[in-house]
C-alpha cells in the first residue's frame, strides 16, 4: 500500500481533548483524503506530577494518593507501591493480608475490563453495550463499598497488609456478583463479541506482529494478543498468585479483535481465581504490626506487577526518612498510547482512530501521571 | 465468498428476536433515583463526626491529613479540630490515627452545595453542624 | 543463565563494569557512562528485547544524577537493571532509540522532567507541559510546595474562627 | 413504581430544567462516577440530560476533577463557546480547593478564577447519589427561575 508522493495535498485533522473517543488526549492527525498519514500525540492534559507529590508525603498519605494515579485501575496503583515499600523494608504480610489483596486485585481487574468493553463500544457507536455493560460494573462497585468503604477509590491497602477485613458479607455478596458476571460474559459474547458489526469494525484494524510490539514496548494484553505470553502473574509470582491455578490467555492475530477476545476471556480468568481465593481463605491478622511513624529503612527496590492494562513497575528508592526519596511509576499506558498508538495509525483511517486507540485500553490519566 | 454457514446462521438469527421477551419480564438494571436508592451501607466513608468530649486537641488527625484539609478553630474556649469538606478526601486517616477515636466517618453523604464557604463543616454542641441543609 | 550473561559481560567489558549483583531471575549492573551502549547493545543482543522504562534519580547532595534502564528477556523471563552515574550540570547521554524505539518516549519524558539531554533521540520537544519556564520540576532543587504557595495561594492559609 | 402524571410547561425555567444537554467532555477521575449516570447504573436521560459532543449545543459544563493548566485553556475555550444561558457543575473537592493536588504544581487550585461555577458536589470522587442529589437541586434551583450565566 504505497502512496505516490505527487502532490497530495495533507491537512491536519485534531482527534482533540474534547472528543468524546480521545478520553482527554490530543492527537494531531495528518491526513491525506481519509487516510491517516501520520499521527502526532500531545499528552499532559492529566499530568499532576504524581512522583514529585510522593516525595513530602509519609507512607500513608502516598498510599491513599497512589490509588488516584490509574484512574480505571485504582487498586494495581496501591499494591504495586505498598510491595515496592515492603520489598526495601524486607517486610513480611500475613497470610490472610495476601489473599485479601489479590482478591481486591482481580476484582479491579473485572472492573477495568468491563469499563473498557462499555467504552469501546461506545466508540463504535454501539450503545446498547455501553448501557449495559457501564450498569453491570455497578456490582464490582458495589463490593468496593461493602469491603473498603469507598466506591471507586478503595484506600484499602497500607505497608504491611490490609487497612479493614472482609467480612461474611461481602464474600457472600461477591459469589452472588459473580455468578451474574459469568451469566453476562455469555450474553456479551453472543451481544458483543460475536456481533458481526463489532467484528466487521475490529478485524484487521490495528494489527502489529510480535516482533513490531517487542519493539515498541507493548505489554499486557495488546503484547498476548500478538502471541507473546509475558504475564507477570506467572513470570515473577507476587502476593497470592502462586498459589491459584490460571492459565494465560493469548492470541496471535495481533489486531483490535484479537485484543479484545484476549480481555474477554481474561475476564472469565479473574473470576475463577477470585472464587479459588475465596474458598481457602485462610484466616489470622491481615495486617502486620507497625508504629505510626515507621520509616523505610535505606534502599531501593523495583516492584512489577500485571495491572489491568499491562506491565505495571514501580521503583522505590527511600533514603530512611518516613517519605520516599524517589518514586518512578512505570505506566502501562505511557507506550500505549505514544509508542503504539502512531504505528498503528499509520495508513489507517480516520474512522478507524476511535478503534484503535481504545482497542489499547489506556488510560490517559496513567498515561500523565 | 460467506462460509456456507452463513444460512444456517441466518435462520438461527431469525428467532433470537424473540429471545428479547424474557427480558420484559426482568427487573430493569436502572435504579429509579429518586425514587429508590440503595441502602446506604454502615462502612461506607462519609462525612465527618466529632466527639467534643474525647477530643483531647493533639490534632493528630490535622498532622496525618494528606489535603491539609483539618484545622484548629475555637469553640467555647477551647481548640477544636475543623473539617474542610472542600478539601478532604474521605481517606478515613484522620480516624485511624486518632488516639482516642474521637473523630469518625458516618455513612451519611449528601453534601450539595452553592457556595462554598457552607463546605466547611462548623462547629456546634454535638460536633460538626453541616452548614447547608 | 544469568552466570553465562554475567561472565560475557565480564570478559568484554572488563574495567567498566563497577558492581554486578545478580540474585535469582535479576542482574543489577552499575557500569562506567563511556561503555554504556556498547553494554546495552551487547545486553539486547543476548536476548533482553523489551525497555520497560528509562527512570532518572536525582542525588543532590552527591551532584549526580542516577539513570537506571530496565530491560527484561521474554525468553529467559529475566529482569536486567542498568545503572550509569552522570554528572548533574550537564547531563548527556547517547540514546537508545536505535535500540529500541519505545525508548524515544521515555527519554522525551525525561528530558522535560529531569532536563537529561539524549543525543541522537529525533524528538526532544516538551511533552506533559506547556511553555513552562522553571528548572525541570522533578529535580530536587525545585520545591513545589514553595511555587505553588507563591503562585496560587495568595491569601493567607488558616481559616475563620467558628463563631461558638 | 409512582405513576408519573403527565407535565404541563409552565414557565421557561421548567423548560430548560428538563432538557439539560450536557458537553461530553469530562475531565478527569469524576467521569468514572459518572458513568453509571451515562450509562444504565442511574441512566441520567430520565432526566432528559443528554451527553452532547459539541460546545454548541450544550448548556450544562460538568468539570468532573481536577484541572491542570494545559486543560483550563482548553476548559475556558469551550466554556465561551457554550450559548448562554449556560450552567456548570464542580464535581469533586480538586476544583473547588484543589483537594489533593493541593501542592502540585501542574494544577490548577480554584476553578472558579477560570469560569464561573453554579453547584457544588463534594466528594472525591462523589457518589452517584450524590450526584442525583445535584441534578434534582439543579432542576429544582432552575424551575425556580435561576439563571446561570
Amino acid at each position: 500500500m504505497d502512496i505516490e508522493e505527487k502532490e497530495i495535498a495533507f491537512s491536519t485533522v485534531p482527534f482533540g481533548p474534547q472528543h468524546p473517543a480521545s478520553g482527554h488526549f490530543h492527537a494531531l492527525l495528518k491526513v491525506e483524503g481519509e487516510r491517516v498519514h501520520e499521527l502526532e500525540p500531545h499528552p499532559g492534559y492529566l499530568h499532576r506530577g504524581f512522583e514529585k507529590l510522593m516525595e513530602y508525603r509519609v507512607h500513608p498519605q502516598n498510599c491513599v494518593l497512589v490509588d488516584r494515579a490509574d484512574v480505571l485501575d485504582p487498586f494495581s496503583c496501591e499494591l504495586g507501591y505498598a510491595n515496592a515499600i515492603e520489598k526495601t523494608a524486607g517486610l513480611e504480610i500475613p497470610e490472610r493480608g495476601r489473599y485479601i489483596r489479590t482478591i481486591m486485585a482481580e476484582l479491579g481487574r473485572i472492573l477495568s475490563h468491563m469499563t473498557w468493553i462499555g467504552v469501546l463500544s461506545m466508540v463504535l457507536g454501539f450503545d446498547s453495550a455501553n448501557k449495559i455493560a457501564w450498569g453491570d460494573r455497578e456490582k464490582i462497585l458495589r463490593l468496593n463499598e461493602i469491603a473498603t468503604g469507598g466506591r471507586l477509590y478503595p484506600c484499602y491497602l497500607c505497608v504491611g497488609g490490609v487497612r479493614r477485613d472482609i467480612s461474611q458479607e461481602f464474600v457472600d455478596e461477591t459469589f452472588k456478583a459473580l455468578d451474574y458476571l459469568e451469566g453476562q460474559l455469555s450474553f456479551y459474547d453472543y451481544f458483543v463479541f460475536k456481533n458481526e458489526t463489532f467484528v466487521m469494525r475490529t478485524e484487521k484494524v490495528g494489527k502489529m506482529s510480535a516482533k513490531e510490539a517487542i519493539d515498541l514496548g507493548a505489554t499486557g494484553p495488546n503484547l498476548r494478543a500478538c502471541g507473546i505470553d509475558y504475564d507477570i502473574r506467572k513470570d515473577e509470582p507476587y502476593e497470592a498468585y502462586p498459589k491459584v491455578s490460571f492459565n494465560v490467555i493469548t492470541r496471535d492475530e495481533g489486531d483490535a479483535y484479537a485484543r479484545s477476545l484476549c480481555r474477554r476471556y481474561e475476564i472469565a480468568e479473574s473470576i475463577s481465581i477470585v472464587r479459588q481465593l475465596l474458598n481457602n481463605l485462610p484466616d489470622g491478622a491481615f495486617r502486620a504490626e507497625l508504629s505510626p511513624v515507621w520509616a523505610a529503612p535505606k534502599g531501593e527496590s523495583y516492584f512489577c506487577l500485571e495491572s489491568a492494562r499491562g506491565e505495571k513497575c514501580f521503583h522505590v528508592v527511600s533514603d530512611g526518612s518516613p517519605c520516599p526519596y524517589r518514586v518512578k511509576i512505570r505506566a502501562p499506558s505511557f507506550l500505549h498510547t505514544l509508542s503504539e498508538f502512531p504505528y498503528l495509525a499509520k495508513g489507517s483511517t480516520i474512522a478507524d482512530i476511535p478503534a484503535i486507540y481504545w482497542s489499547l485500553d489506556s488510560c490517559p490519566a496513567d498515561m500523565d501521571r | 465468498m460467506r462460509k456456507m454457514g452463513y444460512l444456517s446462521d441466518k435462520f438461527s438469527r431469525t428467532f433470537t428476536p424473540f429471545g428479547i421477551l424474557k427480558n420484559l419480564f426482568r427487573k430493569p438494571m436502572t435504579l429509579q433515583f429518586p425514587y429508590e436508592t440503595l441502602p446506604p451501607l454502615e462502612g461506607y466513608r462519609g462525612r465527618h463526626a466529632l466527639d467534643l468530649e474525647k477530643c483531647a486537641g493533639c490534632f493528630i488527625c490535622s498532622m496525618i491529613c494528606p489535603n491539609k484539609a483539618i484545622w484548629p478553630a475555637e469553640f467555647k474556649g477551647r481548640r477544636y479540630p475543623q473539617v474542610n469538606l472542600g478539601k478532604c478526601c474521605w481517606c478515613q486517616l484522620c480516624e485511624e490515627y486518632c488516639p482516642n477515636e474521637a473523630i469518625k466517618l458516618t455513612p451519611h453523604s449528601m453534601m450539595v452545595t452553592m457556595d462554598k464557604e457552607s463546605a466547611i463543616l462548623g462547629l456546634g454542641e454535638e460536633g460538626f453542624v453541616p452548614r447547608h441543609q | 543463565m544469568i552466570n553465562e550473561i554475567t561472565s560475557l559481560l565480564k570478559s568484554k567489558f572488563p574495567d567498566s563494569l563497577l558492581n554486578v549483583v545478580s540474585e535469582d531471575k535479576r542482574i543489577t549492573l552499575l557500569v562506567k557512562k563511556e561503555e554504556l551502549h556498547q553494554i546495552l547493545s551487547q545486553l539486547k543482543d543476548t536476548g533482553f528485547n523489551h525497555l520497560s522504562d528509562v527512570t532518572a534519580v536525582d542525588y543532590i547532595d552527591e551532584q549526580e544524577f542516577e539513570l537506571i534502564y530496565h530491560l527484561w528477556s521474554h525468553q529467559e523471563k529475566i529482569r536486567a537493571i542498568v545503572k550509569v552515574r552522570i554528572p548533574r550540570e550537564s547531563p548527556t547521554v547517547k540514546s537508545v532509540v536505535d535500540l529500541w524505539t519505545g525508548a524515544q518516549m521515555h527519554e522525551r519524558e525525561d528530558h522535560e522532567l529531569f532536563g537529561i539531554n539524549f543525543e541522537g533521540n529525533p524528538n526532544l520537544s516538551p511533552l506533559f507541559l506547556e511553555d513552562w519556564e522553571e528548572i525541570p520540576p522533578f529535580r530536587k532543587d525545585f520545591d513545589t510546595r514553595k511555587y505553588v504557595k507563591e503562585k496560587y495561594y495568595l491569601e493567607e492559609e488558616g481559616y475563620p474562627v467558628a463563631k461558638g | 413504581m409512582k405513576k408519573l402524571t403527565p407535565k404541563v410547561i409552565k414557565s421557561k425555567g421548567e423548560a430548560r430544567a428538563w432538557s439539560f444537554w450536557v458537553i461530553n467532555y469530562f475531565t478527569a477521575c469524576g467521569f468514572m462516577e459518572l458513568l453509571p449516570w451515562v450509562g444504565s447504573g442511574y441512566d441520567m436521560e430520565r432526566f432528559g440530560i443528554l451527553p452532547v459532543p459539541s460546545p454548541r449545543h450544550a448548556d450544562v459544563f460538568i468539570i468532573a476533577g481536577y484541572v491542570t493548566k494545559k486543560a483550563a485553556k482548553r476548559i475556558k475555550m469551550i466554556y465561551d463557546q457554550i450559548p448562554s444561558p449556560k450552567y456548570v457543575l464542580a464535581l469533586g473537592s480538586c476544583p473547588m480547593t484543589g483537594g489533593m493536588y493541593w501542592d502540585s504544581y501542574a494544577t490548577i487550585k480554584r476553578i472558579d478564577e477560570v469560569i464561573p461555577v453554579d453547584l457544588w458536589i463534594e466528594g472525591c470522587p462523589p457518589k452517584p447519589e450524590n450526584i442525583g442529589h445535584g441534578i434534582v437541586m439543579a432542576t429544582n434551583v432552575v424551575k425556580g427561575g435561576f439563571e446561570g450565566h
